[in-house]
């Protein structure tokens, strides 16, 4: 999977905008949005906010953990735990990404906001690499509790991969020609050829 | 397009039939009239009885896994106890493309030929010992030819496609937008073509 | 392969899922899931096409109230986005299952005839049945004809030659329920049990949770 | 060596990897003496070695005909997995080009390999039109996860007259810069005409 089709599945992810301008609710087959009331906050999903702050119809209410104090409260426990802390949001890679795209003038001290995340996940990037040594030595499984879909997903393809490789190593290798029958066969086939032949 | 498969040989496997061109030593225990022409070195009619060659793998494996084997077939020198030994010490030392193209997918057929499994051993042993380096390679931007050389046929499949997707990544974390891209067989072709005009000149 | 015991359980799993009545948003989550399970899991799985065909409905449903709305209008454009969302995920989906059925079409039609024998229920929708058909006939005659030359009788055994769909690739797999007593077998070496908890996460070997997924206790991710 | 040739084949497609090289005539027609000439060698050595037990005497065929009946299937291996990967290559080039292939491509093609690429186009046509109760699903568009409604493109080529799917009419000229509607853009990117222009 590439990172626009994650991007994809993140995108339904609901946010809260504060809409400019007023209108009934938009019945969209994922479920109805609105309806708008200017200045009144509405859940939307991620890619409606997006597509309407790009035409300035509305302001990001950013979602609560993205906030100076909440992630670096977050990035600590990561530091401190041996497993992966759960994420206040499943996608909240693409959440920080897009938001932080198109709204730094709705989130509070965006650039620290940006550089927090970027640690967090850096941080979770290096236990993963580190926690893959003991998946590629020998276990059978490996648990992948409180991964976001952005994570799981760079694991892709060489980790999956590689466990496979691993596995057929350990295999007995399937044949294409089945040799005990490439006797037989040899003589066989030449009579049959014998048989048109004559 | 969007799947992913990971290697699994095939009848039709390009990277299959070119493994088992790889040649294996082999020594005739019967006389094998009229086909004089396998051993390139000498002139006459037949293989007698104790010729010894290396045949490539596609023939050796059907002559000597049958009830009645006509050649006997040996572990290739690089699976032997001298190249174990070294790889057992340091495997990230070792040139693997040097070793053998294909030193994985061979070793995956020839391993049967050694029953105290120390083949299948160093086969995994050599791959996990190498695999941290391969996924840190797979990280750089710029792509060191040099290390890249140092690959096995099979390593090098799997850092390519590492290192396509890390790049992908990459790309995502740092940019807001992907660039939709002309389909890769228009690019070749029109890569070609450019080549073929410059040929002109 | 696991197919065969878990059959029962994919149909009767179909059937109920036939008497609930869905919401649009509801079959839209179906869709998505339906669109990660066939991207991963190395096999085809049973189609979805009641799913997609339902979506398809939906598109065109809006696609014709669109003609009533103005041009400019804000509904407008949100409607079409979400169009382009619909329909990539359906032909997404689709894709990747005419690119299965390509891969492996011996393999593929060989299961779909021995359920048919079977009297089970097809993986493969009726188009999609006649697709593989005529995509395996055109190799067949393909390789057919270039063999014309051969002395004596023409060699078929490539037809035995299945590209077979490696069913130990890893996955990974989330549990959508309580999965109690999942075996992990090791080569050469006895099964390991591990229990999920609900929306436990775990990379494994398809072979070993297959048939979860379509039994729709886990689904893949 | 024998089986030579046949490995040629194979390897002329692992060169090229990604585009279409010409049909091989030349070197099918090697593979194919190669065959012919073992399978009947093996077939006189056989009727030879019938006659001589019968008559109590003689050579001890078993061996060269088992060795060569290996070669045989090598051999056969390597050709048909050379016309399988082109058709691989071919269906690739039905999603990425269209039904119709670019004239240079055309030539690389024996007249087999034409016939079956319309093949596989109108199944293929048949399949998606079979989708749905509207007339069908084209599956050749919409390949990537939709983004912004609108993009800018570049053309690369003039390209003349296109008409959009609401009906109107866009001329398309070399290095012009146009904003349109995404979907309507997606196949001529891949087609190369058009250069997405991300700011």
């Amino acid at each position: 999977m590439n990172p626009e089709e994650v991007e994809f599945l993140g995108e339904k992810q609901l946010i809260s905008i504060i809409p400019t301008f007023n209108s009934s609710t938009i019945h969209l087959v994922s479920g109805d949005i609105g309806p708008f009331r200017a200045s009144l906050p509405v859940n939307v999903p991620l890619w409606v906010a997006v597509n309407l702050k790009q035409q300035r119809k509305c302001k990001i209410q950013p979602p609560d953990w993205m906030d100076v104090e909440q992630l670096e409260l977050l990035k600590e426990a990561e530091k401190a735990s041996r497993n992966f802390v759960k994420m206040p949001s499943e996608h909240y890679m693409i959440e920080g990404k897009l938001l932080l795209s198109i709204a730094t003038d709705d989130i509070a001290r965006a650039d620290e906001v940006r550089t927090i995340i970027k640690d967090i996940w850096d941080i979770r990037m290096a236990k993963l690499r580190s926690s893959v040594n003991t998946l590629i030595t020998g276990k059978s499984y490996g648990n992948v509790d409180n991964l976001t879909i952005m994570e799981i997903n760079s694991m892709r393809p060489l980790i999956p991969h590689a466990m496979d490789q691993i596995h057929r190593m350990k295999m007995e290798r399937p044949r294409f020609s089945t040799p005990s029958q490439s006797t037989s066969l040899g003589l066989l086939n030449s009579s049959t050829v014998i048989s048109t032949f004559k | 397009m969007s799947l992913c498969y990971s290697y699994t040989p095939n009848y039709f496997s390009i990277e299959d039939i070119l493994v088992t061109q790889e040649r294996i030593p082999s020594k005739f225990l019967v006389n094998v009239p009229k086909l004089g022409k396998l051993n390139p070195s000498a002139e006459e009619n037949d293989i007698k009885q104790g010729t010894a060659l290396d045949l490539p793998f596609w023939l050796a494996d059907p002559l000597s896994f049958a009830r009645h084997p006509l050649i006997s077939i040996e572990l290739p020198r690089v699976y032997k106890e001298a190249y174990r030994e070294i790889l057992k010490a340091d495997a990230t030392a070792v040139d693997l493309h040097k070793l053998g193209l294909y030193f994985y997918e061979l070793g995956l057929y020839v391993k049967r030929l050694d029953p105290r499994r120390e083949v299948e051993a160093i086969l995994l042993h050599t791959f996990r010992s190498r695999f941290k380096e391969l996924m840190d390679f797979a990280d750089d931007v710029v792509c060191d030819p040099v290390k890249q050389n140092r690959l096995d046929m099979f390593e090098r499949t799997l850092f390519q496609k590492a290192h396509f997707s890390r790049m992908q990544l990459k790309s995502w974390l740092n940019n807001s937008e992907m660039r939709l891209e002309a389909a890769t067989m228009v690019i070749n072709h029109k890569k070609r073509k450019r080549i073929d005009v410059d040929d002109l000149f | 392969m696991d197919t065969v015991e878990n059959a029962e359980d994919v149909q009767s799993d179909e059937s109920e899922y036939e008497e609930i009545a869905h919401t649009a948003a509801e079959v839209l989550e179906l869709m998505e899931e339906a669109w990660l399970n066939e991207k991963f899991a190395p096999e085809i799985l049973p189609h979805k096409y009641d799913i997609v065909e339902c979506l398809l409905g939906q598109i065109s449903h809006v696609e014709e109230n669109l003609t009533n709305v103005g041009n400019d209008d804000l509904r407008r454009s949100l409607h079409q986005m979400e169009l382009d969302r619909l329909r990539y995920l359906v032909s997404s989906y689709l894709r990747m299952r005419l690119e299965k059925i390509e891969t492996y079409v011996y393999f593929i039609l060989k299961q779909e005839e021995e359920r048919s024998q079977k009297g089970e229920e097809n993986y493969l929708n009726k188009n999609e049945l006649e697709f593989a058909k005529a995509y395996m006939q055109s190799l067949d005659q393909h390789f057919t004809d270039r063999l014309h030359f051969w002395p004596g009788n023409i060699p078929t055994e490539w037809k035995n030659q299945l590209i077979i769909p490696n069913i130990h690739s890893f996955v990974f797999m989330k549990a959508k329920n309580e999965i109690e007593g999942v075996m992990v077998s090791h080569v050469n070496e006895e099964e390991e049990v591990v229990d999920l908890r609900t929306g436990s996460q775990i990379l494994i070997s398809y072979s070993n949770v297959g048939h979860f997924i379509k039994t729709n206790q886990s689904c893949l991710i | 060596m024998y089986g030579e040739s046949a490995c040629s084949l194979v390897k002329e497609l692992d060169r090229n990897r990604g585009t279409l090289p010409p049909y091989n005539n030349e070197l099918i027609g090697e593979v194919e003496k190669e065959i012919c000439h073992l399978i009947q060698q093996n077939v006189a050595d056989d009727f030879k070695a019938h006659e001589d037990s019968n008559v109590g005497a003689g050579l001890d065929y078993t061996a060269t005909i088992r060795t060569r009946h290996a070669i045989i299937q090598r051999n056969l291996r390597c050709l048909l997995a050379y016309h399988y990967n082109r058709l691989r290559c071919l269906r690739t080039m039905r999603w990425e080009f269209g039904s119709i292939l670019p004239p240079d491509i055309k030539v690389n093609l024996s007249h087999a390999e034409s016939n079956w690429f319309s093949k596989y186009s109108s199944m293929l046509a048949t399949y998606m039109r079979s989708i749905g109760d509207d007339g069908g699903v084209n599956l050749t568009i919409d390949l990537n996860p939709p983004k912004a409604l609108y993009i800018e493109v570049k053309c690369l080529v003039d390209y003349g007259q296109y008409e959009l799917s609401d009906g109107s009419l866009v001329l398309l000229k070399e290095s012009n810069r146009y904003f349109l509607p995404r979907a309507e853009c997606e196949d001529l990117i891949r087609q190369g005409v058009f250069q997405h222009i991300i700011n």
